[in-house]
């Protein structure tokens, strides 16, 4: 079945939880509210015409400083600089959180995706974890990596990282960390090294249009 | 065994059975442990030898690869998805750069697509070569694992031969692939290596191994994953076809030069036990590496003159906006990336649905009521690799 | 003769980048070699240990990630570590002389190495295998979870570079770590023109 | 022992020896050629172990310890297992921990005693010398369940657990198999047993009746599960148990277990031959040149090979189908054997 008619099926089901379907550039994506999460992924599992019986992927997305326009411009992440100590900044960060859900149907081969966006205040999604097992692990990275918390989870611990980690690693403004656990992770400091790097030559500048190397 | 278990079993004095405290047993399996495949940790709880609870904890081997995602650019990370799934890399060079194209809508000529199709497929048979032998490890047979090293090598060395890395390669980009054929040798030896391994080399792993006695015995009707849990967990790949299940991307969901090509997706038949045991899910393997023989020989012998390239190497690759949500059949299963650009070099945010991942959730609900052997025997016929588990 | 190795050079030595690296054992062993109260039965008996020792080595079996393939490959039928003696993967590293630290090292996974190298009985020694082991690798701009180096947490014996280093890198890693334990430099020294590269390889400010 | 004493009084200057002094002698000089032995096909099995592994993996195994085909890698295993660090860990039960590899080593030890090398040639000529044989290596099983639970490891303390209810099992069908053979000799005396089998492959016991034929086998199927070495190695089942009861073991405690291993291979197989193969006596009689006592140890290095071919082979079973193997299969097949020889022997009178 076609998205847009899978769509129009979600839509009467929903009613007002139903807050858009977009084509364009990518998959076609229908927006649904945070509240009717549920609900929809569970009609699409258990209708007969949409029959989706498998949940593809769910990926949790932080839309802080994206770049609307499509120009590129989007805000570029921290990392560490070349001497292994964390980069800071000083803006401010906003901007919701979102989350994708991808879903298939083994049985009439079709696909779907549904998003939703919650605020960065509230950060806060129904647990889809009881529609389909799968989404318990994929729920507990996002907010493991992410910070989006899953109502009514049953599990909601780190998935990767440790309990005692701070932060959420994968929202734009994270901060790298320098220590954690009492294990250095901050790179190599060259001063206290008893062999010194050698001077630096000079350098030709990077031709322009590409990004230099990293790492 | 608890009172209540003594009582239960009648052959006590009903009225003196004396208050018998118990409790299981928490073993702590990994993250150094010869079985788990890397730095995998299981928490276990047991009776016995019977496992009660299985919890994974991973994350041992967590390296930040999608932050590096939002840092690089697009062709700058095509180097990191070969460290996902380190025993197919070609699988996920092919499943990263496919996503991209499809978000970019860029068109890849024919040469290249028959090029990633050969390397792929060559990969898979190393992954697969590799997983059958250690799960033959994990069975305690270790001679076959150095045997099926001695085929993996071969492979190397053909990619080696053609994308210039022993393993790790970054032989695709966006737009085809890294290099041409070396030579018209280097393609009658892919070919004769395809010929060796279907006539001599998977007969000699069956023989060995695949109907062998002790091995049938300890891996048929063991740790069954039934289609339902198999659907509800997102299982893919082996994991799903050992289950009965007849999917797989390359067919139901084509990509690349697939549809073009004639083969066949083997399912588990239950042969030696019920559907789904583990031993369907290593033969299941086995199939597919014949299967792959297969796919080569035809990429190979039609393979088109032309360019193999349609982006200049040095060319930045910019993304229009939006998001997709593509998926490839790596050799552990459904590889997905779900991809969002904004119109720069980089990508916005890339999350990588790995196979493994949701595989190994399985475990939490199969690996219950099993014995510790068998246990070992579940993870290894899942076939999980750590790099992509924890990205 | 046991020696402690000194970590700062003596006075007056003309520390070049190229012999800085081995300064170390040669000066021992030139001391070893001049000192006239040497006495024979020791050195011989400390001799035929080290040849113990440096005969049989034995790696716990410990992998980490993309390397550990590498590592098994060097097990494996072509490249056959056992030739040198070194085949025998322990499981446990209480019977094990050898860690090789095979791939990234992550936040997580530092306490269990550490914990892992602290079980191992002496001697011991440790291998750094692969660029993430030795400095971070590909993973040094943005890998908040990843150990910029696994000599942050135990001392290395051997960098073995590479990404992944190929098995006869690894091979080569085991000669030099035999090298180290019979207290002899190398015989294979860098040569000028790879020095001379790296002198010339720009470094990113 | 009779031999050896002989020996001793032929030495210049023992002539005047009292009877008690050169039995003394003699059982001094046989204890100390037993232990060098033992030691001895340690180092040598070691070496064989990971050649015959190489051979049949594609590879050479050991090639550079000592040139020629890595001929010294054991002598500098143990070498450098002598040197390492004694660890008892901190929670341990120190006491059983140290005693455990030592009775291990025990076990094996003294089973030695009672196997006949050559005519005349063996430590203890007791009477009921299989018996003894058979009692004394069940040592072993109390040194692994020690070693297993003072160890407070969890693995340790499964691998002792596997183990010991193996070991204990297996012995059962261990010594049926080896019951016909002494109904047929009438003896438990060991020598006596080899002595039965004189004149060329047919007096073999092996070879005396079919159901003497499965009962070699029976017999070699449980002594492998005996020692302890694939498809049966269940107490360190490397995959699954990290290395069983020797988890938390290192330097010469662990090189105890490693040499009773290795003691104890060589130790059933010499057992095998001795009982089914004929013992010193060679197959034809073109080979009795050789001496007695070199028939006897090559006849056990075949063994030796031919039980590290089977370990270099197989996958291993789980531990309850290796005690459904034992009890439901191989104690009543031992069984039938007992019983079928006996009724062929009654026939033939």
């Amino acid at each position: 079945m076609e998205a847009r008619a899978i769509y129009e099926l979600l839509a009467e089901k929903i009613g007002d939880g139903a807050l858009g379907f977009t084509e364009g550039t990518g998959d076609p994506v229908a927006d649904v509210a945070p509240a009717s999460i549920v609900d929809a992924c569970t009609f699409l599992r258990d209708d007969e015409r949409c029959d989706f019986d498998m949940m593809m992927c769910l990926s949790g997305i932080d839309w802080d400083g994206y770049d609307e326009n499509g120009k590129g411009k989007s805000v570029s992440i921290l990392g560490y600089t070349d001497l292994g100590e964390p980069e800071t900044t000083e803006r401010a960060s906003d901007g919701d959180f979102g989350v994708a859900y991808d879903l298939y149907s083994h049985r009439l081969k079709h696909k779907f995706t549904l998003r939703v966006r919650v605020t960065r205040e509230v950060a806060s999604v129904p647990t889809v974890s009881g529609v389909w097992e799968t989404a318990n692990w994929h729920e507990r990275e996002a907010w493991d990596l992410l910070g989006i918390r899953f109502a009514g989870h049953p599990d909601l611990r780190r998935m990767l990282l440790d309990e005692s980690w701070v932060g959420h690693p994968l929202r734009k403004d994270y901060q790298m960390p320098s220590e954690w656990d009492a294990v250095r992770l901050s790179g190599r400091d060259y001063a206290k090294n008893p062999f010194p790097p050698i001077a630096p030559p000079e350098t030709p500048t990077p031709p322009a249009g590409d990004k230099p190397a990293e790492g | 065994m608890a009172t209540e278990d003594v009582k239960a079993t009648g052959w006590a004095d009903q009225d003196h059975v004396p208050e018998i405290k118990s409790e299981l047993l928490e073993l702590n399996m990994g993250p150094q442990h010869p079985a788990t495949h890397g730095v995998l940790r299981l928490l276990l709880e047991t009776d016995g030898e019977i496992v009660y609870k299985v919890t994974p904890v991973m994350g041992y081997l967590h390296r930040c690869a999608e932050k590096i995602a939002e840092g690089v650019n697009y062709k700058q990370w095509v180097v990191y998805t070969d460290r996902f799934d380190y025993l197919a890399p070609m699988c996920c060079n092919h499943a990263y750069v496919t996503a991209l194209e499809k978000l970019m809508g860029q068109e890849v000529p024919e040469r290249g697509e028959h090029l990633r199709v050969v390397a792929a497929e060559l990969s898979r048979i190393a992954s697969h070569l590799v997983s059958l032998a250690t799960f033959g490890l994990d069975m305690g047979a270790f001679t076959p694992l150095l045997y099926m090293f001695r085929e993996r090598e071969e492979i190397l060395n053909l990619l080696e031969r053609i994308a210039g890395g022993r393993m790790l390669y970054n032989y695709m980009v966006p737009g085809g692939v890294r290099y041409d054929v070396p030579d018209d040798k280097w393609i009658k030896d892919v070919l004769s290596f395809v010929d060796m391994m279907e006539t001599k080399k998977v007969p000699e792993y069956n023989t060995l191994l695949s109907y062998n006695k002790i091995f049938i015995e300890r891996t048929a009707n063991v740790c069954v994953i039934s289609p339902e849990d198999a659907f509800t967990f997102g299982c893919t790949g082996p994991v799903l076809r050992g289950s009965g299940v007849s999917f797989d991307c390359r067919r139901d969901d084509p990509y690349g030069a697939y549809p073009k090509f004639d083969f066949e997706i083997p399912v588990g038949q239950g042969q030696m036990g019920a559907v789904g045991d583990c031993w369907d899910r290593y033969f299941v393997r086995m199939l597919e590496i014949e299967q792959s023989c297969r796919l080569i020989r035809q990429a190979l012998e039609t393979l088109p003159d032309g360019p193999y390239q349609a982006i200049e190497l040095k060319k930045p690759v910019k993304a229009p906006m939006g998001a997709v949500y593509s998926r490839t059949e790596s050799a552990k299963g459904e590889l997905g990336h779900y991809l969002i650009g904004d119109g720069g070099q980089t990508a916005f945010r890339n999350k990588v649905r790995s196979p493994s991942f949701c595989n190994l959730q399985v475990v939490t609900k199969v690996g219950v009521g099993q014995m510790v052997s068998d246990l070992v025997a579940l993870v290894g016929s899942l076939d999980i690799v750590l790099g992509e588990i924890d990205r | 003769m046991s020696y402690k190795e000194s970590t700062t050079p003596p006075e007056g030595y003309d520390v070049g980048r190229e012999n800085m690296l081995d300064f170390k054992i040669d000066k021992q062993f030139e001391m070893l070699e001049q000192s006239d109260s040497k006495n024979f039965i020791l050195t011989t008996v400390d001799e035929v240990f080290n040849w113990a020792k440096l005969s049989s080595i034995w790696p716990v079996t410990f992998g980490l990630a993309c390397c550990a393939i590498e590592m098994i490959a060097a097990g494996a039928t072509r490249y056959d570590i056992d030739r040198f003696g070194a085949g025998a993967f322990r499981p446990t590293p209480r019977q094990a002389d050898l860690m090789i630290v095979s791939g990234t090292v992550t936040g997580k996974m530092a306490r269990r190495l550490k914990l892992i190298y602290d079980q191992m009985p002496e001697p011991k020694w440790v291998m750094a295998m692969g660029s993430c082991a030795i400095g971070g690798g590909p993973y040094f701009k943005y890998g908040y979870h990843v150990v910029k180096g696994v000599d942050f947490i135990v001392p290395v014996d051997v960098y073995v570079p590479g990404c992944p280093p190929r098995p006869e890198v690894l091979l080569e890693g085991l000669m030099r770590l035999q090298d180290k334990i019979r207290g002899r430099k190398g015989k294979l020294i860098t040569p000028k023109w790879v020095l001379d590269y790296a002198q010339k390889i720009p470094y990113r400010k | 022992m009779d031999a050896l004493i002989a020996l001793i009084q032929n030495a210049p200057g023992a002539a005047n020896m009292s009877a008690q002094a050169l039995h003394n002698t003699a059982a001094a000089l046989m204890a100390t050629l037993m232990f060098t032995v033992m030691a001895l096909c340690a180092i040598v099995f070691t070496w064989m172990e990971r050649k015959v592994a190489g051979f049949l993996q594609n590879r050479y195994g050991p090639m550079r310890t000592g040139r020629w085909h890595g001929w010294a890698q054991a002598v500098a295993d143990m070498l450098k297992i002598l040197g390492k660090e004694d660890i008892i860990p901190a929670e341990a039960d120190k006491g059983l921990f140290v005693f455990a590899p030592i009775l291990v080593l025990l076990g094996s030890l003294l089973a030695w005693a009672a196997i006949p090398w050559a005519p005349g040639f063996v430590a203890a000529d007791l009477d009921l010398g299989l018996f003894y044989i058979f009692a004394v290596s069940s040592l072993v099983i109390i040194g692994i369940l020690m070693a297993g639970w003072s160890s407070n490891n969890k693995w340790a303390l499964y691998g002792a657990a596997r183990g010991a209810a193996q070991m204990v099992s297996y012995e059962i069908p261990l010594a049926l198999a080896t019951i016909p053979v002494i109904m047929y000799t009438g003896s438990l005396n060991t020598q006596d047993i080899v002595i039965a089998q004189q004149g060329g492959l047919a007096n073999w016991y092996i070879f005396r009746d079919p159901f003497l034929f499965v009962a070699f086998w029976m017999y070699f199927i449980a002594s492998i599960a005996e020692t302890n070495r694939g498809p049966f190695d269940m107490p360190e089942t490397e995959s699954e148990l990290v290395a069983g009861y020797h988890t938390e073991y290192s330097g010469m405690r662990f090189a105890f277990f490693f040499l009773s291993e290795y003691a104890n291979l060589f130790l059933v197989s010499l057992i095998a031959v001795m009982v089914f193969l004929g013992g010193w006596w060679a197959p034809l009689p073109l080979l009795d040149v050789i001496p007695p006592a070199l028939t006897f140890i090559i006849k056990g290095v075949m063994m030796v090979f031919f039980n590290m071919w089977v370990r270099w082979t197989l996958p291993r079973v789980r531990v309850d189908q290796l005690m459904h193997l034992c009890w439901k299969v191989m104690i009543p097949i031992a069984l039938i054997c007992v019983l079928g020889s006996g009724i062929i022997q009654m026939v033939r009178g």
